[in-house]
């Protein structure tokens, strides 16, 4: 049951996103047009590129999507509403998001083609820089909690949020979470100026609609990581938990959105620097505040 | 419950011969290196059976497998800094060409 | 039980599956990724095993690990593709008689050896990850400090081997060539 | 070294790999449509790269073929959609000093107000270019907004649009990662020959993308500021020149550099004429500015020129 539910509200949350992203492109409200654009998928044709590795370009889109729900299954809606209560559920989430990576070199090895490729190696490196900065924040969120549980995790929160208590380790989880969803101006395996697309350069179809709709999934269940982990999940006053979780959700997915459409993308040489000279020492920083703050307040 | 502690070492057992069949006929470093991991990977799997099934009170066991997956990361670090320096002094990581190696 | 034994021979089947089409495969970015499932399979086998934290950590760990493996199988081997069919073997014959040798003797002292009694029940997941906290930072603080370092001396070392040595030669061959 | 990977180049850190032949272009959307980049790919990195474009101008006239100068000026107006004004208004100066026309300072003054007008536009036109190379959505909205409501603009409306163009400049000085992303990036040192319009004046300063951005940013105020002065723009239209003969040579200063013309008037057709545009120099730039760079790095150089592949004499 639970299952269903959180499925279901992860769809319903993918289009809501859709439905944001076209207005802010457009400039027009249209909450069809996701749908038909996905059905208009289904109905082109979907191109095989030539002499391509068959498996791994079959097997990218698909991965990608799955990894994305295996990441929201350990995420909680409400306080019973979550469909794996794992006991090492802030570690889960970090195990499934991995396989983004291995869906991206996948997506881009599979086409046999240049931009694709270039795209999903520069991923590996966006990893290199990204990686430290979703684990090392998490540690500091599980310290408070004394749990890698995710719904004690939102327990704990409970009167204080962790971006109060944490400002530091939401702004590094924040931008690691854009630059895992490789969301603009992170952009770089995809790309459209540089690439052309990358790793969705070859995607046509029904392939193509399956990547588009894994993306936005991972957005919504990195926004979801970023609500369970720093905005206090489901606290709020007045309405019931399941419907702060979407209400905080969707507003983190819809900051990431249009944070990315007023800046430029980095550079990928940048982005390495300042994440391991300027990211991973704020992050160590964060979990000694932590320690001491765990410490010091009862 | 003997059962599932065999099939758990059977399958380690199996995974380590792949990786020493792997490791002794490959020809490039690197596939060697898979060899051992895969090796590693065997190990680990026994490690994990024998905690679970014969001494689930003492976390030494799990704290083994943490060891041994530390090795496989140092493995992977200096194995492919290695590589990197013989690759970009003979161009290859051939195990055929790397005779000069040899005292 | 049958359920556990289950489980854990159909992780076990596809660990070992991956792990022959590491080697069977002439792409090289395949046989990088068939040995990552290959790991996954292990680390689901954990799973399978009711050891959720080494489970989660050894499926994690081997993501970002295999894909490296692969980024310098395409860098360092000649035919990444497999396109050539190149033979990248040697002493096969040998090979495979000390790997059916090593799995042979092994799997024989699994069946001979006298195991003992068998625990049923396994503490449960969020205990394990607890006692395993325990464990790290009281009796085996010393190892896991060791390994940390290990590490960090492993980094430093592969970084300082794999950048170019700056030697004088080195640099009047560089200007030569320009 | 072995067999196979012996022939192979070495690449700047050393370790011999397949390099790879890619082209980006001609229909690209880091680049403008008719230019063809290919570059060799080392990885990531840039080895080699060289420009050309598909669409270019040929400089010949046809052998004793003649033109009506009204035909003359349309086609060369169309030959180079991205600043037909300017081109217009240089076929029409030639023509009419080959005619032997004498200046008139109104008629002047209008095109010189649309020549302005266009270079306003034109710049925009590359913001917007930039924007869509860098993946920064709102610069190409906005940029693009503006531009259209340039192009449709009469003085008096520009003048009411400084205040919006003055903003973009600032809200581009406020962006993060902007400067980061061009500063360094596509040097030429001020010594380069061949160099004109703002990609010479901006080597002056710095010679990189991120003086180029600041110079074009600035040429946008200033020649609102001139607009402001002067008056009404005027499309430039070709005076009546009669059945006029003899030779007659005009620079104008495109938005995209120096533009000559020279051409030779018979008995009002043009028999033939040479034309030199800035692109044509420009192009020649590219494969200086790639080798070695990283690839995002390496298109970022090449869209800091702002070339026109339509203004590329071959």
């Amino acid at each position: 049951m639970n299952f269903v539910i959180v499925l279901l509200a992860l769809l319903g949350s993918v289009w809501l996103l859709a439905v944001v992203e076209g207005w802010t492109t457009t400039g027009r409200l249209r909450p069809a047009a996701p749908l038909l654009s996905g059905l208009a998928h289904l109905g082109r044709e979907s191109i095989v590129p030539r002499t391509p590795d068959r498996v791994f370009f079959e097997t990218a889109p698909v991965l990608l999507l799955i990894v994305a729900v295996l990441g929201a299954a350990v995420l909680p809606l409400a306080p019973t509403l979550v469909i794996a209560d794992l006991a090492t559920g802030a570690l889960f989430i970090n195990a499934a998001l991995a396989y983004v990576l291995v869906a991206l070199i996948m997506a881009g090895w599979g086409p046999n083609g240049a931009y694709a490729m270039i795209g999903g190696w520069r991923f590996l490196g966006q990893l290199i820089a990204y990686a430290m900065l979703i684990v090392m924040p998490i540690t500091a969120v599980a310290m408070r909690a004394e749990s890698l549980v995710t719904t004690v995790i939102v327990g704990s929160q409970d009167g204080l949020w962790n971006i109060v208590y944490q400002p530091l380790g939401f702004v590094l989880f924040f931008i690691a979470a854009m630059a895992l969803a490789f969301r603009a101006p992170f952009d770089l395996p995809t790309a459209p100026g540089e690439l052309g697309g990358g790793v969705d350069a070859e995607y046509t179809g029904v392939r193509l609609g399956v990547l588009r709709l894994a993306r936005l999934t991972l957005v919504i269940t990195l926004a979801s990581a970023t609500t369970v982990f720093y905005l206090g999940g489901w606290h709020g006053p007045l309405l019931p938990p399941w419907a702060w979780s979407l209400i905080k959700t969707l507003a983190v997915a819809v900051s990431m959105l249009l944070a990315g459409r007023y800046l430029p993308r980095i550079r990928e040489a940048d982005l390495m620097r300042w994440c391991w000279t300027l990211g991973i020492p704020l992050a160590l920083l964060n979990i000694i505040v932590v320690g001491l703050l765990v410490l010091v307040v009862p | 419950m003997t059962l599932v502690l065999i099939v758990a070492l059977v399958t380690g057992a199996i995974l380590f011969g792949i990786g020493v069949y792997g490791a002794l006929s490959q020809t490039n470093l690197v596939m060697i290196m898979m060899g051992v991991e895969l090796i590693l990977a065997g190990a680990l799997v026994n490690l994990v059976a024998f905690w679970r099934f014969l001494h689930p009170e003492s976390y030494s066991g799990q704290m083994f497998v943490l060891v041994v997956m530390t090795v496989m990361a140092v493995e992977m670090a200096v194995g492919f800094g290695v590589a990197i320096a013989r690759f970009r002094a003979k161009g290859s990581v051939e195990m055929e060409e790397a005779g000069d190696l040899k005292g | 039980m049958y359920a556990q034994a289950f489980f854990v021979a159909v992780f076990g089947l596809a660990a070992i599956g991956f792990g022959v089409v590491v080697f069977r495969t002439s792409s090289m970015v395949r046989s990088a990724l068939a040995l990552l499932f290959s790991q996954t399979a292990v680390g689901c086998m954990f799973l399978a095993m009711q050891t959720e934290f080494l489970g989660v950590l050894q499926i994690m760990m081997m993501a970002t690990e295999m894909s490296i493996m692969a980024i310098f199988m395409v860098m360092f081997m000649m035919d990444p593709g497999g396109m050539g069919g190149m033979d990248m073997t040697h002493q096969k014959r040998f090979s495979i008689g000390a790997g059916v040798v090593a799995a042979g003797v092994a799997i024989v002292v699994a069946f001979w050896a006298d195991w003992g009694p068998v625990t049923a029940e396994a503490p449960d997941a969020a205990m394990q990850t607890r006692a395993l906290g325990m464990e790290l930072l009281g009796r085996s603080m010393l190892i896991f400090e060791t390994a940390g370092i290990t590490i960090l001396t492993a980094m430093i070392a592969a970084t300082a081997v794999a950048i170019p040595v700056q030697t004088t030669a080195n640099i009047a061959d560089k200007e030569d060539t320009e | 070294m072995i067999e196979v990977t012996k022939d192979l180049p070495r690449s700047a850190d050393g370790l011999a790999m397949d390099w790879m032949e890619v082209p980006f272009g001609p229909v690209f959307p880091g680049l403008p449509g008719g230019l063809k980049l290919t570059l060799t790919l080392d990885g990531d990195g840039v080895t080699e790269g060289q420009a050309t474009s598909l669409v270019g101008m040929i400089n010949e006239s046809e052998e004793g073929k003649e033109i009506d100068a009204e035909t003359f000026i349309e086609r060369l107006a169309s030959a180079m959609p991205l600043a037909s004004v300017s081109y217009r208004l240089l076929a029409c100066l030639a023509i009419e000093r080959a005619a032997g026309l004498e200046n008139d300072s109104a008629t002047d003054q209008a095109r010189a107000v649309a020549l302005e007008c266009e270079r306003i536009a034109s710049h925009l036109g590359w913001l917007a270019q930039t924007g869509r190379q860098l993946g920064f959505a709102w610069l190409t909205d906005r940029a693009a907004t503006l531009q259209l409501e340039i192009r449709r603009a009469s003085g008096k409306r520009l003048v009411e649009l400084t205040p919006a163009l003055q903003a973009l400049a600032a809200r581009l000085g406020r962006t993060p990662l902007l400067k980061s992303r061009l500063k360094g990036i596509g040097v030429l040192p001020s010594g380069t020959a061949g160099l004109s319009g703002p990609v010479a004046r901006a080597a002056d300063d710095a010679g990189d993308a991120w003086a180029r951005l600041w110079q074009r940013l600035d040429e946008i105020i200033t020649s609102l500021d001139y607009i402001k002065a002067t008056g009404e723009p005027g499309l430039p239209v070709l005076r009546n020149i009669g059945r006029g003969s003899g030779t007659g040579e005009a620079t104008v200063e495109t938005p995209r550099g120096e533009a000559q013309l020279s051409l030779i008037l018979e008995h009002g057709q043009v028999k033939s004429y040479r034309l030199d545009t800035a692109c044509s120099h420009h192009i020649g730039l590219v494969a200086k500015l790639v080798e070695g760079r990283e690839l995002g790095d390496a298109l970022v150089a090449v869209g800091s020129l702002d070339l026109s592949p339509w203004e590329v004499i071959s």
